[in-house]
């Protein structure tokens, strides 16, 4: 295995100058995969036959939920990298990636509570799934108040690093205990629908916006972690010359 | 596939449960923007600070080379 | 014994969110040697001691015990050496009996730890529990641990600070002992200290 | 090599015992802690038996959680300050086996008197005797896990003054599972089903916990308390 790439693709100034390039095509597709996706699925989808119109939520809380979940496991991953590695790079992609998924699993929970007005009555219902949800966002919380805790940063990104992978190990014992814990009191109510068995003029939309989703991700991550960067490289030469084009682009009144 | 509804209005109110559907992609809308444009707002006033610094830095060589 | 050092060191380098506190540092260390870690307060004393005790992973660099790598000998290594630190790991509501009791790694023998205690003039505090010792008395604690210890290689931690002169005579005698008898010192302090064939490494 | 007595494992469990056991009055604090906050619940919700019997086991297994968690950060915070912890650090064995040895003491002086107090309570809160002993069986069980995340968790917050806090938002969502279990076992005794299987479940949460959390735990102690 060639070690050299992955050491490159360590060093934040080569990660910041690929980014650079691909930057503005990434946003665009992902504004172009959202707005389809979220027009297809409120206005052309079919409605379901039992929940109506409130069933065209789940264009958003489905992708929210999987961008939620598959955030944890990147973080506690980009975690363990700097842990086993000592990559400052990755730290920087942990730190980003905690409140980018707390938003997006508040997302999931906003969703999920207005989507259960219409179908079950109430606002908050003990669901299974809303009730991991709810657990996951405490989780990401819990890393984010670890990692601002310590007084050196790199003893609280080693902290939260731990503290994400122990997540991690917890994360299916939680979810499946919760699980366990639903059918025990309220058998019979309906689960949130799951995706596989819908429609298929239902399910295409909300495949574009579970991809759109992981879009609009990858960039809000993109972007802070190229501000981590800066922040963290500001006394480099090559900090500093970015920090040049910038400022005479602005005075010529380019920017 | 075809538009589901006959007219702009019948869309927003969805046949009763408009409310819940728009604010929850309202919602959903301004937290993904925030997500956007906080690093933003965040690099630009980056790239102010370490202009400062590098001009602060610049001050101090000049007085430097001045008074050796 | 091989022609090894007992410790050696081959640019250590230490870094805490980007400050280099120890920056390549390479120190040899003998049987018999006696090594005063100088510098000013924050020049990085205590974490070269905790680096070379391995409480602290280095950044970056090697330590070498007797030739073998640290990492391959840890247990022997670890067993050899004693740390008094700042603080002396004293439980206040344990008697300094039961103190030298829970530190000490091998089992101790009633009248090794009274002949200790009596040496350093603890004698009738055996059982009183440590929190009513006095800050110098606590020290002595600390100097009973040395005497009880068979470890061969000692790292102190400004060992003559908060203890009387008369503490301080029985530190260097304690000293001199166990370097004659062919152990290793190595203790840090920014006051000059003038003792017989002491070595200095001086920490930027 | 004959386990020498005087380090590791029993060298810190006789001493932590020790420690408690000269400060006996601390050593009580969560089994006072346990019974108080249990007799709020009938003040607060209501007396009759009822009402409370359906809730009984729930409460008492909440208060439980909530007085071991109350004891969790002083498991390393005393040995951080006083210098030990760097003793341990540096100790020639495993830090696991330390560890270990503390949260056994932290189980023995913390998780075990609750679970001896919890028939009381049980009583109290008007329990079906048929919970009973489900209730015990769980609590005895259920504590030594809770024990063991509560001391991650305490290692992470030791070098933080106010770390309290932080530590019960770390710690609480792991205790999740083990609530759940928990309080079902007592459920199960009381519809009358057999209360084996939430205890087989138990029993794999704390196997699991004696095996992974003195290894994170180590871990962190070496990565994030020296150098904060």
């Amino acid at each position: 295995m060639d070690w050299n790439w992955f050491h490159r693709m360590g060093s934040p100034r080569w990660f910041y100058l690929v980014t650079s390039r691909w930057m503005p095509w990434f946003g665009a597709a992902t504004l172009i995969l959202l707005v389809t996706g979220l027009v297809w699925g409120m206005g052309f989808a079919p409605e379901d036959a039992r929940q109506g119109n409130s069933f065209r939520i789940i264009y958003l809380h489905v992708p929210a939920a999987f961008l939620a979940l598959a955030g944890y496991f990147l973080m506690a991953s980009a975690g363990a990298i700097g842990l086993i590695w000592k990559m400052k790079l990755s730290y920087m992609v942990m730190k980003c990636a905690a409140p980018i998924g707390a938003a997006l699993t508040f997302v999931a929970l906003f969703t999920g509570a207005v989507w259960g007005k219409p179908t079950w009555g109430s606002y908050w219902v003990w669901d299974a799934r809303v009730t991991s949800m709810l657990i996951l966002f405490f989780l990401y919380v819990g890393v984010m108040a670890v990692g601002n805790a310590f007084h050196s940063q790199e003893a609280g990104n080693k902290a939260s690093a731990v503290l994400a992978l122990v997540g991690t190990v917890n994360i299916p014992i939680i979810y499946k205990s919760v699980d366990w814990w639903f059918t025990l009191h309220q058998p019979s109510t309906i689960k949130l629908t799951s995706a596989p068995t819908m429609h298929p003029d239902m399910f295409q939309p909300l495949l574009v916006m579970i991809l759109g989703f992981y879009c609009f991700y990858a960039l809000a991550l993109l972007l802070s972690v190229r501000v981590e960067i800066l922040k963290r490289e500001r006394k480099t030469a090559w900090v500093r010359e970015i920090v040049g084009e910038h400022l005479t682009l602005k005075d010529s009144g380019l920017r | 596939m075809k538009f589901q509804f006959e007219n702009l209005p019948d869309f927003i109110a969805m046949d009763g449960h408009g409310f819940y559907v728009w604010a929850a992609v309202i919602v959903a809308a301004l937290i993904s923007a925030w997500l956007i444009i906080s690093p933003l707002i965040r690099l630009r006033q980056m790239l102010k600070d370490i202009a400062q610094e590098v001009t602060i830095e610049n001050i101090h060589k000049s007085e430097g080379e001045g008074s050796k | 014994m091989g022609s090894a050092y007992l410790i050696r060191t081959e640019n250590l380098c230490f870094e805490r969110d980007g400050i280099k506190v120890i920056d390549r540092v390479n120190l040899e260390l003998n049987s018999g040697d006696l090594l005063q870690v100088e510098g000013c307060n924050g020049s990085g004393k205590t974490t070269l001691l905790r680096l070379l005790t391995t409480a602290v992973k280095p950044t970056s660099g090697r330590i070498f015990y007797q030739g073998k790598k640290l990492s391959d000998c840890r247990y022997e290594y670890c067993s050899n050496i004693i740390f008094i630190g700042h603080q002396i790991a004293l439980k206040e509501r344990l008697t300094p009996v039961e103190n030298l009791n829970w530190l000490s790694p091998i089992g101790l023998s009633q009248d090794s730890i009274n002949r200790a205690l009596d040496l350093v003039g603890l004698r009738d505090f055996e059982t009183a529990p440590s929190w009513s010792l006095s800050a110098g008395q606590k020290r002595r604690v600390a100097l009973a641990r040395l005497i009880v210890s068979n470890a061969k290689i000692w790292f102190l931690d400004e060992p003559f600070t908060a203890i009387d002169t008369q503490g301080i005579g029985l530190m260097r005698q304690l000293i001199d002992d166990h370097v004659s008898k062919g152990g290793a010192v190595v203790f840090s302090t920014h006051q000059s200290v003038d003792m017989k064939n002491i070595r200095r490494y001086s920490l930027k | 090599m004959l386990t020498n007595t005087n380090s590791g494992f029993f060298a810190y469990l006789r001493r932590d015992l020790l420690l408690a056991y000269r400060r006996k009055g601390e050593a009580a604090g969560p089994v006072i802690f346990f019974i108080m906050a249990t007799t709020l619940i009938p003040l607060g919700v209501s007396p009759e038996a009822k009402s409370l019997e359906g809730i009984s086991a729930g409460i008492i297994w909440v208060m439980a959680l909530l007085a071991t968690l109350l004891s969790t950060d002083s498991l390393f915070a005393s040995d951080f300050k006083d210098g030990s912890l760097e003793q341990m650090l540096i100790a020639p064995d495993l830090l696991v086996m330390p560890v270990l040895g503390k949260v056994v003491a932290h189980w023995l002086t913390t998780g075990l008197p609750l679970t001896i107090v919890s028939p009381v309570l049980g009583i109290m809160l008007s329990l079906p005797s048929s919970a009973l002993s489900p209730l015990v069986a769980g609590l005895a069980v259920g504590t030594a896990s809770l024990s063991l995340i509560g001391a991650l968790g305490a290692a992470l917050t030791v070098s933080l003054q106010k770390g309290g806090l932080l530590l019960t938002l770390i710690v609480i969502p792991l205790y999740i599972p083990v609530i759940i279990f928990g309080s079902a076992m007592a459920q199960f005794g009381i519809d009358g089903l057999s209360w084996g299987s939430p205890l087989a479940v138990l029993g794999t949460l704390l196997a699991m916990a004696v095996v992974l959390c003195p290894l994170a735990i180590a871990a962190i102690l070496r990565l994030t308390t020296i150098n904060q």
